[in-house]
């Protein structure tokens, strides 16, 4: 298989071509093929896990293609241990928010063809090499996800998705300027990201700082760090469940995969200098997050609030600086993917018996649908890292990382992790405990909506219990890049 | 001798200039600018270049000016005298044309012109008019193009469908 | 005979006066009158010029006559013009052209 | 004389061309005819470049050139014609027109813009901008019963007779100083009057105000709103590729191959105008309703895109040429599916919900108006990718930052339009569309080169390799 | 046998996935799987601790694989077996067990039957394995999974808002307690020690760095045990089944902290001020507690107080070095108290009240309860020859020799007050004239069975560490080191029974003859009474301090979110807009503005070249 990696980002576009030829009446074969395809993907993606060579740390799987010679820019993908979790992670979560779109009946079509133009563009941004490929992809997540919430959303969906777009636009813009900047401080000139992996690191002081803060600055928005998250709450709110799931499974992690890809590695002098303000900005996101979803009143608008919050560890972990920080970082997103996919996913469950998000309308869900709060708990409590699921060890590498570098932010950032706690114990509490608020009886989740919960809890109670599973693939890749930073 | 010639005519040209735009009358203005193109004329004369100076006269004082007179009389009423015949904007305007003419004398006579005093002694009509046919005779069929085109347009949009 | 610098000067003058007349002139015919002005001044620019250069290969009296020519077309253009506004709107008033703004 | 004539033979067979059409036209020949002939003129004329000899350097005694730069933009000129016409034939005419005689004008705008840009002397240089000014002022008013086209016409008009004239004061200047106006012979006489600076700088603003009010660079874009507004949908789009097209060759070969503009301020002067074009343009855009403005304005912007490219010397040439051309067929695309979709209306309501009713259109404009904004990997964002190489290689890390920022501006109002076309409800009114092969030809052509540069950008870029050899 | 021990949590572990994948379907069913699972693990515990106690072997570890490597090391799940692990195995399976066996019956009509069990399966599987693990960071990981089945049993009847909100209180505090044992542990992690239990001994380091390590893994004991400050969320957890109370929240799950501090005993050791502050923190929580008992009216919240006051005794024995002193009370106090809570709830099973003032002469209506109840609450008052009675002779003999006359006082106080407030208990709601008129039925068998196994426990195992009995069988068992006979302390054994003695009269003088004091005294009396009646305004004090702030400062983050940085976007938005708007205006539609525009555009060229170049020139 010469070229897996290609086949897996352009097999969703495929897809989405073939389901724009297929007529818009015949809906039921628009989603079959998309789910079709997407099933296909997560199959490749398997393959790739399969065979892919975990006790190295080199980038496998290497295609490298000439595509504009004139200034170096090369069609590179490739595959190592800090992307091949993602990738899985967004073959998963796409073919799962593919399956959960019942709700969506309106314009099938487009809006598979879309979601089919997100999977390439999210699969790229996680495979390219290259920098401007890169950049190219990470845009190409944009007009895709602008109009999956702009026609599909809720109320306000509208405004959400002009939030979303300018802020990320903002922040992709001086990604690119900094891409070009580093193309041409750079000597030779290349835009391919691992010889500039050993190029950047010579660069002199003030320019390391300057071009960190900007791919830092594009990051940040989406991520999303303090004070750049909020666009965040409302494309989370507004976009319909599958979107929201993609959202904040894989969207946010491009921008935490950015910094371990990019910031990290190339800027060794700048991220020890700016070490410690990216600690606190974690601390803070964790912190801020935490405290803003508990006075939420709209359910998605805490489950969002809460992945800011979330984010305060990826980050923690990346400021660390060593391999326990990184791999907890990386595991987090992972797991952040895993969990707050099920919890959006757990939202639009409810929002599409309940047609509302406001938490008053819930309660004592516990005694009317069992499943659900089941499952519901399983992903709280996953959520708050409680031990033995798989959120837990994600945020203990994280604290542990940014312990052993900066003792202080750990202390701080350990009153997040009551904070977490209390945000979704009170979730539980409002929605599945306490009386039913609704006259109306809701049936219990169905089989189909369970099928797309269980591998996400079967991933959670089985990182959790044996975190190696996710670990073996990523430890190599981070200890090359401690050895580098 | 030739200095006062010059300067009658520069004063002839100047003045009438000034009042081709400044009269209240867009007759008179045409009228005055007919004195000016004259002077330009002559002006022509007096440099050598009397082809010039002829077409000068043949073109702008027989053709152009004939048109703005019909122009004028078509768009009737305008010559009316009551009628305020500058903009807004005429102090900005008379400022900013003052400062251009300073700042572009200023730069102006900054040039090498004093180098420029060969004098050489008029070309001579067939001079031209060989440069005229051989080297130039791109240009000089393209304005027959232009004159075309400015004909056919002026019949398009000047015809009148009933 | 006289420097060149005055003749300089006065197309100068010349074309700053046909500046002027293009500010300041609401009458799209003075308008067109301040442009033949400024056409000329580089007229008079070019025929001072081919006297005073030390090349006699007529070039300068070769543009002034292809300029007169141009003159002449965009003179028939513009009245042209002028006319076919002014059927629509009974006006020669540029400040009365202000349908497309904004 | 004779290498001479076979240089021009496509100018020739285009006023061949355009006199056939009058004469048709005049004796009331049928629409389709004169269709036919008019794609046929410059199809032929188009071949016939291929017949141009390439051994010779100057024709007409200096007054063209024969390089690869005035070939590759004369291919060029003869492509936007063939796309106008082609975009004209589609076009439902609103009211009776001169089909003859518009075409005639156009072929002969076109013959103007092909001397302009192999011009090797600024006689041809003030003559063919001269023939493409007042071949425009007609071509804006070509709806002489609507007020607004005519009023187009005479802003044109009165607008851009001044920056001509002017011009004409800046070249007769050069002649005083050089004694030449051969474009080869100026350069050698340059070195020898570098004390004369000022007066030169003098004659090359003058100069360069008659080229920008072609490219439409601020402060001389005031006339491109209105007169795009006002006029006929093609008249719109062929201005603002072709003019524009040329004014950007005639900076690029004025001011770069000729270096009129001494370089130790060029680079000053011009960054703060494409700065202020491009911030002109986009904020201008920004509240725009009626689209034709929308775009007008947009075209301003991306007037100063290139103009920032160039701005940066030789290192922007390049860039500024593969924006040109993406450009042109991104705008041109757009205009032309604008015009086929809101059935000749300009507000922007008359696109609402256009994507239930006519999917593929509004995708195809989806695409040029995205690819306007720059958004990959469509070929607007290499063409501005290349933009901004050039001008951070330039270390003008301010202007990159100014050049990103508007280009957010701009995808507001480019978004804007499609968000209008996707998200709002369609009217109720039914609106039938004549959809002409020709029409499709336009935008699948324009749509294929947004796409496949986009994609490929490299066959391009090799292509223009060639030119900059 | 011991190599079998990785199974004892891994039975009621299977047991809580069936019950809560099948729960329907198993319906009553599910009960007796969870027994049986806990009695399988039972069975295999005194297998395994009569296995080890023949074989004379005091120490097992095996591991389990490797879990997670941090910082250069491998932390793997590893088991530690030695005498405290025996103890708490079989005072947790036994009292697990029988707890479940009352379960059957104090829960019978509750429609989510099966969740209990499977949630009690749960519990019991954590706690277990809780004790097993041999380093802090798996004991971490369960003491988070006793923490979160605390929360969902209290929280069990969650219509009830009281119950949803006890539960969440519960785990919030706890949590509190425990981020600080994460920290703790992250210490020693970051120093580079192992977290074996058995490597702590040998730990290494800064003084102050490691007493602050010690400190903080005491935080995660205060929480888990209740101790003060954090002691809130226990009364508050009584609103959970009587049942739990008993298993989670008097015997197994809070002694998890002594238990903790047990287990590292080795390093608090070598930590005095940690010591001392845990005995602090532990003669606070006692007497704290027990004077809050007297007031108390609730009787499950008599017993909940009683427990903090206990688990602070413990904490006081064992911050005084009275290790063998402390882990003797945590098992002998285990099943008493167990057994009391099993009362209470027979009690408010038959009366439907827990008031102690509306019960009243129920010895006489239930007899095995209200004997049973009696037994436990002399065991706990100190009684002797009951076990509370010995254990708490342990205590006081070891606060004698560690010579602290203050702690020894805090330590009588508290054994007074538990004294007074359990016999106020038995006064007030056992005998004495019945307030209640309706028929009042003795609980099933299923019910009182397990009260009469705890009451042979309360009276009995208090044997295992009188010094003359079998010569201080646990004292030898617990502590292996120690070779020294011990010997009856007789001045302790007359002291509390002389102090437990007088405890009693003095309560039956106030509750049955209805003694009062003098009314000059009782107005210093009544203020003080409503101190202690107000818990001390603890929970006001919580409330003012960290709930209410915490609120606040989410409100403000959200505000801060919606004015402020949306502001600030917004405002970018609404410049640009402004700006565009303005500009637009530029384009007036005048073709003199444009003219205008135009030649001002050249002469301001022309300014720039006649400035710039003349200047050169």
């Amino acid at each position: 298989m010469p070229n897996l990696l290609t086949i897996i980002i352009f097999f969703p576009l495929l897809g989405g071509l073939l389901i724009s030829l297929i007529p818009r009446r015949n809906e039921s074969i628009i989603r079959l093929t998309a789910v079709l395809f997407n099933v296909m993907t997560l199959g490749v993606v398997g393959v790739l896990c399969t065979l892919f060579d975990r006790t190295s740390s080199a980038v496998q799987f290497l295609e490298s293609v000439p595509w504009i010679p004139d200034i170096g820019i090369n069609y590179i993908v490739g595959v190592d241990g800090i992307s091949l979790g993602l990738v899985f992670l967004t073959a998963l979560l796409g073919l799962l928010a593919a399956l959960a779109t019942t709700s969506i009946t309106k314009s099938v079509k487009e809006y598979f063809i879309l979601y089919q133009i997100l999977m390439t563009g999210m699969l790229g941004t996680f495979l390219a090499l290259d920098l401007v490929l890169f950049y190219i992809f990470w845009e190409t997540v944009l007009i895709p996800m602008f109009f999956l919430i702009g026609i599909w959303g809720g109320q306000r969906r509208e405004y959400a998705a002009w939030k979303f777009f300018f802020y990320t636009l903002a922040g992709s813009f001086v990604m690119l300027l900094a891409i070009i900047a580093i193309y041409f401080l750079v000597t030779p000139h290349t835009f391919n990201m691992l010889e500039i992996t050993s190029l950047a690191p010579h660069l002199n002081n003030n320019f390391q700082c300057v071009l960190f803060l900007m791919f830092f600055l594009s990051f940040a928005v989406k991520i999303p760090v303090f004070p750049f998250h909020t666009w965040l709450p409302d494309a989370h709110v507004e976009a319909p469940t599958p979107v929201s799931v993609i959202l904040a499974g894989v969207l946010l992690k491009m921008g935490a995969y950015g910094l371990l890809r990019i910031c990290v590695p190339y800027f060794p002098y700048a991220l020890d200098y700016f070490a410690f303000s990216l600690g606190v900005l974690g601390a803070v996101n964790l912190i801020y997050g935490a405290c803003a979803a508990f006075v939420q009143t709209d359910f998605k608008k805490m489950i969002a609030y809460s992945s800011v919050s979330h984010m305060g560890f990826v980050l923690l972990g990346v400021a660390a600086m060593n391999s326990t920080g990184l791999n907890g970082s990386l595991l987090e997103m992972f797991n952040h993917g895993i969990i707050t996919g099920g919890m959006f996913l757990l939202v639009g469950v409810l929002y599409d018996r309940a047609h509302t998000r406001e938490m008053t309308a819930f309660g004592g869900l516990s005694s009317t649908m069992p499943r659900y709060a089941f499952f519901l708990t399983i992903m709280a409590l996953a959520s708050f890292g409680l031990p033995g699921l798989s959120g837990f060890v994600g945020e203990f590498l994280s604290i542990a990382g940014i312990y052993f570098t900066f003792p202080w932010l750990a202390a701080l950032s350990s009153i997040g992790l009551i904070m977490v706690v209390a945000l979704f114990l009170t979730i539980i509490r409002k929605v599945l405990w306490g009386r039913p608020q609704s006259a109306v009886h809701w049936p219990d989740m169905g089989f189909d909506e369970m099928i797309l919960l269980c591998p996400l809890v079967l991933i959670t109670l089985g990182v959790g219990f044996y975190p190696e599973i996710i670990l073996q693939f990523q430890r190599q890749a981070i200890n090359l890049l401690v050895r580098m930073s | 001798m030739s200095v006062v010639v010059f300067y009658f005519l520069a004063f002839c040209i100047g003045a009438s200039a000034v009042l081709s735009v400044t009269v209240r009358d867009v007759f008179h203005s045409a009228i005055w600018l007919t004195l000016t193109l004259l002077s330009i004329a002559c002006l022509y004369f007096y440099l050598d270049a009397g082809f010039l100076g002829v077409i000068q006269i043949l073109v702008y004082v027989g053709g152009i000016m004939t048109l703005f007179v019909f122009a004028i009389m078509l768009t009737a009423r305008i010559g009316d005298r009551s009628i305020q015949q500058t903009n807004r904007q005429l102090w900005p305007g008379l400022l900013i044309s003052a400062g251009a003419f300073t700042i572009m004398l200023k730069i102006i006579l900054s040039g090498p012109w004093a180098n420029l005093i060969t004098l050489n002694p008029g070309i001579d009509l067939k001079v031209v008019g060989r440069a005229l046919l051989t080297q130039y005779v791109l240009p000089f069929e393209f304005i027959s193009i232009i004159l075309l085109a400015a004909l056919v347009g002026a019949i398009v949009i000047g015809k009148v469908k009933e | 005979m006289i420097p060149l610098e005055h003749i300089v000067v006065l197309s100068v003058f010349l074309l700053s006066v046909g500046i002027y007349g293009v500010l300041t002139q609401r009458n799209a015919i003075r308008f067109l009158i301040s442009i033949e002005l400024i056409l000329n001044a580089a007229n008079i620019n070019l025929i001072a010029f081919n006297k005073y250069l030390s090349t006699p290969d007529g070039l300068g009296q070769v543009f002034a006559l292809l300029v007169v020519g141009v003159a002449a077309a965009a003179s028939v253009v513009g009245l042209v013009l002028i006319i076919a506004i002014y059927r629509l709107k009974k006006s020669v008033f540029t400040d009365d052209f202000n349908l497309l703004k904004w | 004389m004779n290498s001479s004539i076979s240089f021009i033979v496509p100018e020739i067979i285009l006023c061949t061309g355009a006199t056939a059409l009058l004469i048709a036209g005049a004796i009331g020949s049928r629409r389709r005819l004169l269709n036919i002939i008019a794609v046929m003129t410059v199809a032929i004329s188009f071949f016939s470049m291929f017949a141009v000899p390439g051994n010779i350097h100057s024709v007409f005694s200096g007054m063209l050139i024969n390089d690869a730069f005035s070939y590759v933009l004369r291919v060029f000129v003869l492509v936007v014609a063939m796309l106008s016409v082609l975009m004209s034939i589609g076009y439902t005419w609103p009211q009776e027109e001169d089909a003859g005689e518009y075409y005639f004008f156009i072929l002969l705008a076109t013959v103007s813009m092909m001397f302009a840009v192999s011009a090797g002397n600024m006689i041809m240089i003030y003559l063919s901008i001269e023939a493409l000014s007042i071949i425009s002022y007609i071509l804006a008013c070509y709806f002489k019963k609507d007020v607004l086209s005519t009023e187009a016409g005479v802003k044109y008009f009165l607008f851009g007779t001044l920056s001509t004239g002017l011009m004409l004061y800046g070249i007769s200047l050069v002649y005083g100083l050089t004694g030449t106006l051969d474009l080869e012979k100026i350069l050698i006489q340059l070195k020898v009057l570098e004390g004369y600076a000022p007066v030169l700088g003098l004659a090359a603003i003058l100069i360069f105000a008659g080229f920008a009010f072609k490219a439409s660079i601020v402060p001389f874009h005031v006339w491109v709103a209105d007169v795009y507004n006002g006029a006929p949908w093609p008249v719109a789009a062929f201005f603002s590729i072709g003019p524009k097209a040329v004014g950007f060759a005639l900076l690029i070969k004025v001011f770069f191959g000729y270096s009129l503009f001494l370089s130790s301020i060029w680079t000053g002067i011009a960054v703060i105008l494409a700065v202020a074009t491009m911030f002109v343009g986009n904020l201008s855009a920004f509240h725009q309703d009626n689209v034709k403005r929308l775009l007008a304005f947009s075209s301003v912007a991306q007037a100063g895109y290139i103009f920032a490219g160039l701005a940066m010397g030789l290192s922007g040439l390049k860039a500024a040429f593969f924006y040109i051309i993406i450009y042109t067929f991104m705008n041109m695309g757009a205009f032309a599916c604008v015009s086929y979709l809101a059935s000749d209306l300009s507000d922007i309501k008359a696109l609402r919900g256009i994507s239930r009713t006519s999917p593929a259109g509004a995708f195809i404009l989806s695409v040029f108006l995205l690819s306007l904004a720059g958004l990959p990997p469509l070929a607007g964002f290499w063409a501005k990718f290349f933009i901004l190489c050039s001008i951070i290689d330039a270390r003008h890390y301010f202007l990159a930052g100014i050049l990103v920022f508007n280009s957010c501006v701009a995808f507001f109002y480019y978004l804007k339009i499609v968000r209008t076309m996707y998200f709002d409800e369609p009217l109720s009114t039914v609106v039938s569309r004549k959809t002409s092969y020709s029409t499709l030809i336009v935008l699948a052509s324009c749509c294929l080169m947004v796409i496949e540069a986009g994609i490929f950008p490299r066959i391009l870029l090799d292509f223009l390799g060639l030119l900059f050899h | 046998m011991v190599k079998y021990v990785y199974l004892i949590p891994i039975f009621p572990f299977l047991a809580f996935w069936l019950n809560i994948l099948l729960g329907k379907q198993l319906g009553r069913l599910s009960a007796w799987i969870a027994i049986g699972a806990s009695l399988l693990s039972t069975i295999l515990t005194f297998g395994i601790f009569f296995g080890m106690v023949t074989a004379n072997v005091h120490n097992y570890t095996c591991s389990l694989g490797s879990w997670i490597s941090i910082n250069g090391q491998t932390l793997s799940l590893g088991i530690l077996v030695d005498n405290l692990t025996l103890m708490m195995l079989s005072v947790v399976t036994v009292v697990g067990t029988l707890i479940q066996i009352y379960s059957v019956g104090y829960m019978s009509t509750d429609i989510r039957f099966t969740r209990y069990f499977a949630y009690i399966s749960l519990f019991m599987a954590s706690m277990l394995a809780l004790v097993l693990v041999d380093d802090l960071l798996m004991l971490y990981i369960f003491w988070e999974g006793v923490g979160l089945c605390s929360c969902l049993l209290i929280a069990f009847w969650h219509e009830k808002p009281a119950a949803a909100a006890a539960g969440v209180k519960a785990f919030i505090t706890t949590r509190i307690g425990d981020t600080g044992l994460l920290i703790g542990i992250l210490i020693l992690l970051a120093s580079g020690h192992s977290l074996r239990f058995t490597d702590l001994g040998a730990v290494q380091g800064s003084e102050v760095l490691m007493t602050v390590a010690a400190l903080l893994i005491f935080l995660g004991a205060m929480g888990k045990s209740a101790q003060f400050p954090l002691h809130v969320w226990l009364p508050d957890a009584m609103e959970g089944p009587t049942a739990i109370s008993a298993l989670i929240h008097a015997a197994t799950m809070v002694a998890a902290g002594v238990y903790l501090v047990a287990r590292s005993y080795v390093f608090f050791i070598d930590h005095p001020l940690a010591l001392h502050t845990i005995a602090v923190i532990g003669a606070i929580s006692a007497v704290m507690a027990a004077s809050i008992a007297c007031t108390a009216n609730d009787i499950k919240r008599i017993l909940a107080y009683s427990t903090i006051s206990q688990l602070g005794l413990m904490m006081l024995a064992l911050g005084v070095g009275g290790y063998v002193a402390g882990t003797f009370h945590l098992m002998t106090h285990a099943f008493f108290k167990a057994l009391l809570f099993l009362g209470a709830g027979s009690v408010i099973h038959a009366v439907h009240t827990q008031d102690i003032h509306q019960m009243g002469g129920l010895l006489h209506r239930m007899k095995v309860t209200g004997i049973t109840f009696i037994i436990g609450a002399l065991a706990l008052a100190g009684v002797g020859p009951l076990s509370g009675f010995w254990s708490k002779d342990e205590i006081f003999i070891a606060l004698w020799q560690s010579g602290h006359p203050v702690l020894f006082a805090v330590a009588v106080l508290t054994s007074f007050l538990t004294a007074f407030y359990m016999a106020r208990v038995i006064f007030v709601a056992f005998l004495g004239i019945s307030r209640r008129q309706q028929q009042i039925h003795e609980s099933p068998l299923v019910m009182t069975i397990p009260l009469i196994i705890l009451a042979f426990f309360a009276v009995f195992l208090g044997f295992l560490g009188a010094p003359w009995c079998i010569n201080g069988a646990f004292q030898h068992f617990i502590s292996p080191a120690m070779h020294e006979v011990i010997h009856m302390n007789w001045g302790m054994v007359i002291l509390s029974s002389i102090l437990s003695l007088t405890a009693i009269t003095l309560a039956y003088l106030i509750f049955v003859k209805g003694f009062r004091l003098p009314s000059s005294g009782e107005q210093y009396f009544v203020c003080f009474y409503k101190l202690i009646e107000n818990k001390y305004y603890i929970d006001e004090i919580h409330e003012k301090i960290f709930i209410k702030p915490f609120h606040q400062l989410c409100s403000l983050f959200k505000k801060f979110d919606c004015m402020y940085i949306d502001g600030v976007i917004h405002a970018v938005a609404t410049v640009t807009a402004v700006m565009a708007s303005y500009i637009r205006r530029w384009q007036t539609g005048r073709i003199e503005n444009y003219l205008f525009y135009q030649i001002c555009g050249i002469f301001i060229l022309l300014m720039v070249i006649s400035g710039k170049l003349c200047r050169i020139f």
